[in-house]
């Protein structure tokens, strides 16, 4: 018992603290007129903000938001793994995606954020384009170059055994792959949340995005923040999530290495 | 004995005039003959770097010759991959699974679901059932290559090509192995090509021993009658064998 | 290479730095600025005038306020709104007296009056000042407002449009975003607020922060001299005005010369102040926006309108 | 030679014939008008404001926002290398930072451009600060993992040699985590492109992202295009040169694994 | 002898009383003592799974022992890490480094610059001057351990702990580098404690013997006298030393 609360402090301990530091610090900075509360709010303002309009922002536009991440990130899970999959089995269709998947990540969304909307509508899906568009990548490169990452002798002896391609795949390649896919996906789930909060400010009715987009706009910072704080913190816990999988899935895999 | 056993008279391996260089470094082989009859137990030995894993690769498919055939069970066309069991001379037990999943391996990959139960007595028989659980890290090197034998036993092959099986054991599971495997295999209904650095060994076990050395092959009978047991190493008669096959190594380098 | 040569060309002669950051990007709406640097206009009063864009319409007010630049263009309703949030912001000059922000349906459409607006979607950037707009214009229509879907179209106004996703658009300026819906093959109704029930709003106004313009009156007061020259300048040669503007952009992003025509012809009448001055500020314009700004509940009550600009002279 | 040509038409080939292709289809569904040539321009169209617009774009533009870029992403490869190192060597500085890198990630850029005004002005320093804030992620986040990745046994023998922390970090680390970080750097170098157009929407007078946006509205959609069509080379040209010190320095990493 | 070839009387390595068991299992060694003097040469046998490799990662301070003391050179108090050569069972090469550079690394580790002509003239005397420049994987099984084996000597350490060096080196090799140690190792001025399944081997280096099983150990001397040489073990007295052995072994089972 004892321990385990002196590793929770050791762990913990100095990230509470400097949080603790950098709030003291920032309330200092804004109440002692350094940077105008109007850009940028002081934290108990902002807490404020956020007490005061948390059934709009707990009741409606978190869980819009987190309906978007989810979804999107949904997609991008499977279509990252496939394009990943189907890159590394298909040399021709490397070569044909490749370029392709950089393009999409260098386009710049507002100048085709009109060809979203005529697709998609002011729909949920709208936004799940977006966030796909965001999260995909990651995965795909991830995914890729995992399973380029080895384990030829491995392979070798299954091919003896005769193993087919997708045997190997699934008994070699697939565990070896898993860390850098993890990797990749501890990334994207992070850029699913920048995604939809993008997606929003596409045409939206509700969501943290749509909302801080339009507190912006009647210059209400306090309540912009509100929402900002609320994105970071679905953006931790869903890493953190995906860091606990990581944990259990490479719990084996890491033997060894 | 063969016929007894319900073994064909065909060749269970032969290789004709068989080539094989690594890119741009000299030939390891040039134009080698070997055959292994089916239910015999022939071994490779040879100094190191000689040639002998490259051999079984070649065997096993994993390369292909420059020149000549191998043909497996008569049958030189088609490929060769997954028509033999092949240790290799690295256990490459699977890091990341347990003893006994890396043991039912080969049945998974024929898309088999493995008999638990089988699986179970011959960990034990290999001294492993305590530790059907544990990962590859946990053993030591003799259990590791124990696991990677019985791994290779589970391919349910005809034909077992064996890189060092016994080379990481220690004298007494190593005696203990040779006495099961003179009292069982013919039981088994294996052939096996066996690569060993170990003299005594090759003659205890063996009907004929292919010695490999500066791209050729020598073929060299055991005249020893079997039943055979692992006693015999300390008999006049095999030490005089071991003499003279050390004799002939010598003198091929 | 621009910024620079203005810099040392400033340190040479000992003029005043000032930073002024347009409402948007430069547009006809700007000729009189740009005319105004062109012809020395600013130099003349001793100022070296540096011009900034927004990253967003809120940006110029909050930096503003916060001292980083010295003066901005924003909008009168939203003047009212910073100061509503304690943002200390004066304005100091109109420079679009009345709204250019209309409600825009199209020409071939059953839409004749906000009336009929009752039971359609009308797409809007999401700003409440947009929402209280069609509320008034619905009610003093006689329609019912509550049954009027508002539809947040982000920032992309002109494809909702173009692409039916909305009955109606608001948020989208008569000489910009009508412009183009019509080029497009698109032509469009407009339904001015002015004349539905929304006082007649300045669209665009010069804004200072409360400090700078207590402080340094003077740089306010050379500026808007300077800055009615160019005005004058571009309002008796418009096309020499739009060149001006259009030569200065050919540098970096060339305008649309036709698109920007057509613009300064409608912009020109509704910057006219007839017979008081370019610029001038009438409190009692101020006076309606507040109190509408009041009863829509876009603003809190403590907002008082004569604080929120200064006429400067 | 020719065995060069034929390998090359193998992997390029069937990328240009799909070029071609989406090319030919996008031309015709534009020409039937299928989609409005101002929200998707033809290639022809936006080929033609590319020639219009040549010096602009190359002599202005392009070179503007490719040093954005450099820089942007030179500091990223700094910074993410730094943190990613200090955060396996410090389980401290690890609980305190992934919070924060997370939120980073999270915090929709738009809504804090102030801040970035305010602090960088419209110095060349906030398109960099951008450019960095998005770039830096993956690559610390593929350092840090990539460093977790291994050599157990390697470490080992090392230390019964009398290594310290470093040495073993030198010989056995770093080589294992190369794969890693190089997968994170491509995704980065990617993202640097991104970083730097929209850091040149916070506020510019020169760049393509400034260029394109300023285009957008005026809803000449062609130019846009041709804007974002340098862009996308941009990233790809990077993405290829990172691709090719990848191979470069993996030849004998990737050996026996 | 010892005083002859400069080496001082203080015990190269004692190990008091040691207890050692991994988590949750039971333990490995209870009690043990071992001791081994300078400029011997002590070999340590024992079946598969009891603790050799263990014994040795004990030695080296990769682990710390539950209970007991282990000393190097007399040293009891300070950590062990970077005092013993360690060649480990598996060769462990890095495999993005090529063999000349493997074999520097331990010069490295400890920031020195290789002096590249001495590491040339170890690679010819290992056989592997052909190879230098040739990576791991390229290298036969017993070219690895050679290399290996190799680095171990280039850490300059007194006392080497070699975990089967020789286990996979083919008969002829193994003969070579017998004669080459016994020929070569007193003018080494090393202390070397070699972990063998091979007993002739064992007896054929060693001065003495030690037998690990069932966590406990036994102490055998080896009665013959220096110099040796490898053709010895043919020799009548050599084969009953090594029946002997073999039966303490069985008997301690
Ligand atoms: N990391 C570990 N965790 C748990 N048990 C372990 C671990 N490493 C080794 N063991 C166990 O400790 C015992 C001794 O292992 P060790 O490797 O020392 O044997 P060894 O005498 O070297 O055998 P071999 O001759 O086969 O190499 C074995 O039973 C093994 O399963
Ligand atoms: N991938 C490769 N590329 C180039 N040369 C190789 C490669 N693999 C092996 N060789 C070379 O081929 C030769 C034979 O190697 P092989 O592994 O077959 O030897 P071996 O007889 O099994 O030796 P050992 O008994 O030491 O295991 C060696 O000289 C080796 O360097
Ligand atoms: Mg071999
Ligand atoms: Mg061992």
């Amino acid at each position: 018992m004892k321990t385990k609360w002196k590793k929770w402090t050791a762990d913990y301990g100095l990230f509470f603290l400097a949080v603790i530091c950098l709030i003291s610090i920032w309330e200092w900075i804004v109440l002692a007129g350094a940077v105008p509360a109007f850009i940028l709010p002081s934290p108990t303002a902002i807490w404020g903000s956020l007490v005061e309009n948390r059934e709009l922002l707990f009741g409606e536009h978190l869980p819009a938001t987190l309906l978007e991440v989810l979804i999107g990130f949904g997609f991008s899970l499977a279509g990252g793994l496939l394009f990943g999959i189907g890159m590394h089995f298909s040399r021709s269709l490397e070569k044909i995606l490749y370029p392709f998947l950089v393009i999409s990540q260098t386009v710049p969304l507002i100048a085709i954020s009109p060809i979203f909307i005529l697709w998609f509508g002011y729909t949920i899906w709208s936004k799940v384009a977006v966030t796909f568009l965001i999260a995909f990548f990651p995965i795909v490169v991830s995914t890729y170059d995992g399973l380029k990452a080895g384990g030829n002798e491995y392979r070798e002896l299954l091919r003896t055994m005769g193993a087919n391609r997708w045997m190997i795949f699934k008994k070699i390649q697939v565990p070896m792959a898993l860390p850098s896919i993890l990797s990749g996906l501890k990334m994207a789930v992070v850029y699913s949340v920048t995604g939809a909060t993008i997606g929003e400010w596409l045409g939206a009715s509700e969501g943290l995005g749509y909302f801080s987009r339009r507190m912006s706009g009647n210059l209400q910072a306090d309540s912009v923040f509100a929402a900002i704080f609320l994105l970071s913190l679905m953006g931790i816990c869903l890493f953190l999530v995906i860091s606990f999988i990581e944990k259990r899935l490479l719990k084996n895999v890491m033997r060894g290495r | 004995m063969r016929g007894a056993i319900g073994l064909s008279d065909t060749l269970m391996l032969s290789i004709h005039d068989l080539t094989y260089a690594f890119q741009g470094n000299r030939p390891i082989f040039q134009k080698i003959n070997l055959t292994v009859n089916p239910g015999e137990f022939v071994s490779v030995i040879g100094s190191s770097g000689s040639g002998k894993s490259t051999l079984f690769k070649l065997i096993t498919g994993l390369l292909e010759p420059d020149q000549g055939k191998i043909g497996i069970n008569g049958d030189f066309s088609g490929g060769r991959l997954g028509k033999v069991g092949y240790m290799p001379q690295k256990d490459l037990l699977l890091p990341w699974r347990p003893v006994l999943d890396n043991v039912l391996l080969p049945l998974e990959v024929r898309g088999k679901k493995g008999n638990l139960a089988e699986a179970r007595e011959w960990l034990s028989r290999f001294g492993l059932s305590d530790y059907e659980n544990a990962f590859p890290d946990e053993l030591s090197g003799g259990m590791r290559q124990r696991a990677a034998f019985l791994r290779t036993m589970m391919t349910g092959k005809d034909l077992l090509l064996l890189d060092e099986p016994f080379g990481a054991l220690d004298a007494l599971t190593k005696r203990k192995m040779h006495s099961w495997l003179l009292g069982l295999w013919e039981d088994l209904q294996k052939t096996v090509l066996f690569i060993t650095h170990d003299l005594e060994e090759a003659i205890l076990l063996s009907d004929r021993i292919y010695l490999i050395g500066d791209g050729n092959v020598q073929e060299w009978k055991v005249n020893l009658p079997r039943p055979r047991n692992s006693e015999q190493i300390y008999q006049p008669a095999f030490i005089e064998l071991r003499k003279e096959l050390e004799r002939l190594i010598h003198h091929e380098n | 290479g621009k910024e620079e040569s203005a810099k040392t060309a400033g340190k040479e002669k000992g003029l005043e730095k000032v930073t002024l950051m347009l409402d948007w990007y430069p547009n006809a709406v700007h000729s009189f600025l740009f005319a105004a640097e062109e012809k020395g206009y600013f130099k003349e009063q001793g100022l070296d005038v540096q011009i900034e864009m927004p990253a967003d319409t809120n940006d110029p007010l909050r930096l503003v306020a916060a001292g980083k630049i010295d003066m901005a263009m924003s909008y009168q309703p939203e003047v009212l709104v910073a100061r509503g949030e304690d943002i200390p912001v004066q304005s100091f000059a109109a420079i679009v007296r009345h709204p250019l922000n209309q409600v825009m349906v199209p020409e071939d459409g059953p839409i004749q009056s906000p009336k009929d607006l009752v039971g359609k979607t009308v797409g809007y950037p999401s700003i409440p000042l947009d929402e209280a707009i069609i509320n008034t214009m619905v009610k003093a229509a006689g329609g019912d407002a509550q049954k009027v879907k508002m539809v947040d179209v982000g920032w992309d106004l002109i494809p909702a449009m173009a692409t039916k996703k909305t009955d109606a658009l608001i948020g989208g300026y008569i000489n910009h975003e009508k412009l183009l819906l019509d080029k497009e093959g698109h032509p469009m109704r407009t339904l001015n607020p002015a004349e539905y029930g929304v006082p007649d709003y300045y669209e665009l106004v010069m804004v200072g922060s409360e400090k700078g313009l207590k402080e340094k009156p003077e740089v306010f007061k050379k500026f808007v001299a300077a800055m009615t020259k160019g005005q004058e300048y571009v309002a008796e040669h418009p096309e020499e005005g739009l060149s001006i503007l259009l030569k200065h952009e050919e540098k970096s992003s060339p305008l649309e010369k036709d698109i920007e025509t057509k613009s300064l012809d409608i912009l020109l009448p509704l910057m006219d102040a007839k017979d008081k001055p370019f610029g001038y500020q009438d409190p009692q314009t101020w006076d309606k926006v507040a109190s509408w700004l009041k009863e829509t509940k876009v603003i809190n009550q403590k907002v008082n309108a004569e604080d929120a600009f200064v006429n400067v002279k």
